[in-house]
């Protein structure tokens, strides 16, 4: 280290290379901590452990607002996944995560390394990973690069969890020309742990031996593409990819050798190399545990020569694990990752001094006190205005449809609501023999076995981003109570979430407001529905040319169902049943699917969620399915109760007759999207008692339909056929991707 | 005319199929394999007599379907 | 009932295979890796299972077929030991010469999972007795390379000595001739595409792969 | 020294990687492609000095491994 007196740039750094790695105020704070200028290897570090990604700088503030403790929460935010207990001495790991921008230059290896990722956050911390799931969002249909990043993100999605053996069981997927330049791909993991077995990151003792284990280090997404070449190493420039690819191969090895090491009493504490890789993880083992760390990178296991201490530490190569092993134990990993076929070495060693020492070629290269890198790292709170309230809509003011029948085909054959076959198709649904419930079943959501029990998780993805941009709150409660709707339609107990928040630049005062509104909203729901937040993302800046996508808080939520044989479905619906409607309906068709796909517009405030009723309503609805007086139960989202009817009339090929006498125009009540609304199929003979049980627990319900035929009609009239309703929900996607040439050959 | 284009990785980037194909020889007694990497060959049959238009085309299907700019390279053989 | 199920790095049905051969046997398979140079003594049954050995890197199971324990594998084979070969399973019987042909890239070059209905084309193996009164089955599928593919030749008298087990009734893949599974000449071994380990359970994929580990295994009521 | 191995499909054998390689790019306008064939190509750095006996052991690496009888042809090149 020069001990000069206190310059302000340290040898061979120039401001402009300073200010390629943070911010003019950032590189201020950092000489007042360190008392001298920071080397390139310590600005790199900084820059990464002060990016968005890793310090949260916009949102921590924020995030603090989330309900995050439970009975049920065994670990919440700040580990690499939240833990939920769910007796029998087993808990479920789970976390959501965005790699959108790497999804949008290569969405292939983008999609792929997404999966790995959220793979690695999950077994990291002790558990087998037993479900996948994916929440996309794409440009308009007619953009010319939607089908390639459709086609190469479903492709590395698939390509991935397929081959690592975790079944990929259910998502979403949205189009919005909203997403044109930024697409979304979020990928949720979820798995099953015994709760004495579950591992955390945070260092525990000083002079426990550092294990790097898994893939060899190269110059895989080295943060800085701008900087000169001189800061690396000899002629790398052009052996520094930009993206990184993925090898699942070797990440199924590693998920089996960490799960085996696992097993033995050896590991002290263990973390991913995620983002940032070998930097973030020491950093936060080391500052989490409130000790030290001090690593030999002359050690590190290397896929390139002649790589420099800052390539190593910035370097995102994939499939990489850190562990803290008990001192002694160290045969044991290398017995076992030996066997596996994948890199293990000792890199060095916990320390007492709450700083990070790094050496190089027998150099000392870095020597950072902790604290202001993870702890005290900058934390802003920007400034913010809330969106503008958007008026309701009439019905009375749009134009009447003629015939409700076509209507209601061409919403089920419009681009969010049409069947993702082509998407799910090519995912392995059933891998690991537990699958109950996944994409091609009529489920609100999936179903997934704890295995060797009578029970399972159920798992939902849901956000809806024009209700989040016609109204961050009230979209930020919705995406919260649809996906406790989900979990309770199919007769599960809603536990917890995991969420990524996906935004716009958080520098602009109305994205910061669409940020703080839907978290603002999602917490109200979490605290209304006892459904706390136990990990999450936060994924900025997905703008290009000052156009912000949609506010998209995309929240994974798990349930449990106590006994399998009390599971619900949709598609249970039988000839002579009655459908009843849970719920009340006013006819709200702001910022509704009806009013963009039919009307061509987007506009007026989106529904509002009464938590209170809900709640009610939904413990009415699981109630009634333990009960065994439902025979199907769907929830009421996109498109109304007229959509919801049709999945439900396709998925059991029989016919439903609606029927209202109401006051609102019928468009309005068949395509409105009240929330906090079920439907129900019942045997006519059991609906009376039914309906005096809803009476009793003060919930809204009559009978809107009788099963029957091969039509959906209205009130005697408008009717559309099954078949024509399904060719149009089975129609778009195959038209949009098949006959036209694919992206790139393929792999 | 035929083209033989050969699409490879760039250097530096990962190739988990080359490195389990070299693993793999080496398992065999293969001892002398040092490394592997693996790339496409494909192989067009051309309607052009035009060897110069044919080089032009090809490369032009090489940036626009046959090679991944981000993470591959491509070389273009021509024969009669 | 003795039982096996081989384990390669990369496979990933091991344990499904596991669990149905358990369930219908009562007894735990033995799980062998791939780094053994030989299978337990007395085996009644060896199964291959899905997945992805070595990550089907240069062509699926070619690397895979060159492990250390396929030498034994194929002297059980050659001795008339019953074995099941799986999706990856049974691209590696493929490349490993115990079975007829190879699989290549799906036609429609995607990955595909779907319940395939398939057509028990003989009920006369040992694998396919318990089918006698049935002449369609829904099995998973879920697969990129299980595109069927051997020379006319080949097709002719595979077909012609009866090795044809199954068919699709709509072919997913593309398929020589819609095959879906097939035998060695002399019927111990079994490779097909579809997964019957994942339709032994009512509660996952259904129960119509049942019928053929009870042939198999000599359980049928 | 290095070997260049090409891995091709044997003619008669159906190839739908190239097949779709072949219409994509036809829809992108290269008409004049008359068809593809989409095989593989692999690299390898031998410690070996001697040619001949590079060209002989890459053989046996193909016969063993890199290629599959059933469907595939190969050819070597071999490189200082
Ligand atoms: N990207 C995807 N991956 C897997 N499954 C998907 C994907 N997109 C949609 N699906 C599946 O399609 C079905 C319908 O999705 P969606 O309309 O979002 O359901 P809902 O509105 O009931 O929440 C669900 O089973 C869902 O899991
Ligand atoms: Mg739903």
């Amino acid at each position: 280290m020069s001990e000069a007196v206190n310059p302000r740039y340290a040898e061979g750094i120039t401001e402009e290379i300073a200010l390629d790695h943070v911010t003019a105020d950032e590189y201020e704070i950092i000489l007042k901590e360190l008392g001298r200028a920071p080397n390139l290897v310590e600005l790199g570090i900084f820059s990464v452990m002060w990016s968005e990604h890793c310090s949260y700088k916009s949102s921590r503030l924020h995030l603090s607002k989330f309900p995050t403790k439970g009975e049920k929460v065994i670990y919440g935010p700040g580990e690499n996944a939240g833990v939920i207990d769910i007796g029998d001495g087993q808990a479920a790991i789970f976390k959501m995560e965005s790699h959108n921008h790497p999804s949008y230059i290569e969405p292939y290896q983008g999609a792929a390394t997404g999966v790995g990722g959220i793979l690695r956050d999950v077994f990291t911390m002790g558990a087998r990973p037993v479900a996948l799931m994916n929440a996309l969002r794409f440009g308009d249909p007619k953009h010319p690069k939607t089908r390639q990043l459709v086609a190469g993100v479903t492709a590395g999605i698939g390509g991935y969890g397929n081959c690592v053996g975790v079944p990929t069981v259910g998502g979403e997927t949205n189009f919005d020309k909203g997403y044109n330049g930024n697409i979304l791909v979020n990928a949720m993991a979820v798995g099953l742990a015994d709760t004495d077995k579950i591992f955390t990151a945070a260092a525990r003792e000083p002079d426990f031996p550092v294990l790097y284990v898994g893939a060899k280090t190269g110059r895989d997404g080295i943060h800085g593409a701008t900087m000169a070449s001189a800061e690396f190493g000899e002629g790398s420039e052009e052996n520094r990819p930009t993206v990184q690819v993925g090898d699942p191969f070797t990440e199924k090895k590693l998920i089996e050798a960490c799960l085996e090491l696992m097993s033995e009493d050896a590991i002290s504490s263990i973390q991913d190399m995620g983002a940032a890789g070998l930097t973030s993880s020491s950093v936060e083992m080391a500052s989490s545990g409130g000790l030290g760390i001090e690593l030999d990178l002359d050690h590190v296991p290397q896929r390139e020569e002649n790589m420099t201490a800052y390539e190593m530490m910035l370097s995102e190569s994939q499939e990489r694990m850190l562990i803290i092993i008990k001192p002694g134990r160290e045969h044991v990993a290398e017995r076992i990752f030996r066997k596996w076929d994948l890199d293990v070495a000792t890199i060095g060693k916990t320390a007492p001094h709450g700083r990070l020492v790094l050496r190089h070629k027998g150099e000392v290269v870095c020597d950072l006190p902790l604290d202001p890198i993870g702890e005290n790292a900058p934390k802003y709170d920007r400034p913010w205005f809330p969106a503008e309230a958007r008026g309701s809509i009439d019905p009375a003011d749009l134009h009447q449809p003629e015939h409700l029948g076509e209507v209601l085909a061409s919403l089920m054959g419009s681009p969010d609501m049409a069947s993702k076959r082509w998407i799910w198709r090519q995912y392995d649904r059933h891998v690991m023999a537990d699958t109950a419930a996944s994409s091609e079943d009529p489920a609100d959501a999936a179903i997934v076995r704890v295995h060797g029990t009578n029970k399972a998780l159920a798992i939902t993805t849901d956000c809806t981003p024009r209700y989040c941009f016609a109204d961050p709150f009230e979209g930020g409660k919705q995406a919260v109570a649809e996906a406790w709707r989900n979990l309770t339609a199919v007769g599960a107990d809603p536990i917890a979430i995991t969420d990524c928040l996906n935004f716009g630049n958080p520098e602009r005062p109305e994205i910061m407001g669409q940020f703080v509104g839907c978290v603002e909203g999602m917490a109200e729901a979490c605290k209304a529905l006892d459904f706390p937040v136990v990990s999450g993302n936060v994924s900025l800046y997905n703008e290009t040319d000052g156009v912000a996508i949609p506010p998209t808080p995309a929240v994974g939520a798990v349930g449990l169902i106590p006994d399998m044989s009390q599971r619900m479905g949709y598609g249970g619906l039988k000839d002579g049943q009655v459908l009843l409607l849970v719920g009340e309906t006013r006819g709200e068709l702001g910022a509704s699917l009806y009013l963009r796909e039919i009307e061509g517009q987007e506009k007026g405030a989106s529904p509002r969620v009464d938590l209170a009723v809900e709640k009610r309503n939904g413990d009415f609805v699981r109630s009634a399915i333990r009960a065994g007086k439902v025979s199907a139960v769907h929830d009421l989202s996109d498109g109304g109760l007229a959509c919801a009817a049709a999945d439900m009339a396709m998925a059991a090929g029989v016919g439903v007759k609606l029927a209202y006498t109401g006051a609102l125009p019928v468009f309005a009540w068949m395509f409105g999207e009240d929330q906090g609304r079920y439907l129900i199929a019942a045997d006519a003979t059991d609906a009376e008692a039914l309906r005096a049980d809803a009476k009793a627990a003060d919930v809204p319900m009559d009978v809107v339909g009788l099963a029957g035929g091969r039509f959906i009609s209205i009130n005697g009239g408008h009717a559309v056929d099954l078949i024509r309703l399904k060719q149009a929900h089975e129609g778009f996607m195959p038209a949009l991707m098949d006959g036209e040439p694919e992206a790139r050959v393929a792999e | 005319m035929k083209a033989r284009v050969h699409v490879y990785l760039k250097p530096g980037v990962l190739d988990p199929q080359g490195q389990a194909v070299s693993n793999s020889l080496n398992h065999l007694g293969f001892n002398e394999v040092a490394g592997v990497r693996q790339g496409k060959l494909i192989e067009i049959d051309l309607n052009t007599a035009d060897a110069e238009e044919a080089q032009q085309r090809v490369a032009e299907m090489c940036d626009k379907l046959l090679a991944n700019p981000v993470i591959e390279n491509y070389d273009i053989e021509l024969s009669a | 009932m003795k039982t096996a199920v081989i384990v390669f790095p990369g496979s990933n049905c091991d344990r499904d295979a596991a669990m149905a051969l358990e369930a219908v046997t009562g007894q735990k398979p033995a799980m062998v890796w791939h780094e053994e140079t030989e299978l337990p003594e007395g085996l009644d049954f060896i199964m291959v299972p899905g997945g992805f050995s070595y990550g089907d890197y240069l062509r699926s199971g070619a690397v895979a077929a060159r492990s250390p324990i396929v030498n034994d594998l194929k002297k059980k084979a050659e001795a008339g030991v019953p074995m099941l070969g799986v999706c990856n399973g049974f691209q590696i019987l493929t490349e490993a010469g115990l079975l007829d042909g190879t699989l290549m890239r799906n036609a429609s070059l995607h990955f595909v999972c779907e319940k395939a209905p398939l057509l028990v084309e003989t009920a006369n193996t040992r694998f396919t007795k318990g089918y006698a009164d049935r002449k369609e089955i829904l099995i998973p599928v879920a697969h990129h390379d299980g595109n069927y593919f051997a020379d006319e030749a080949t097709l002719d008298r595979i077909e012609g000595e009866g090795q044809v087990v199954f068919r699709y009734a709509n072919n997913p893949n593309g398929s020589a001739r819609d095959i879906a599974g097939v035998t060695n000449a002399a019927g111990n071994v079994l490779g097909m595409m579809p997964h019957p380990e994942r339709a032994v359970d009512a509660d996952h994929g259904g129960t119509d792969g049942l019928a053929l580990f009870e042939s198999v295994l000599g359980k049928l009521s």
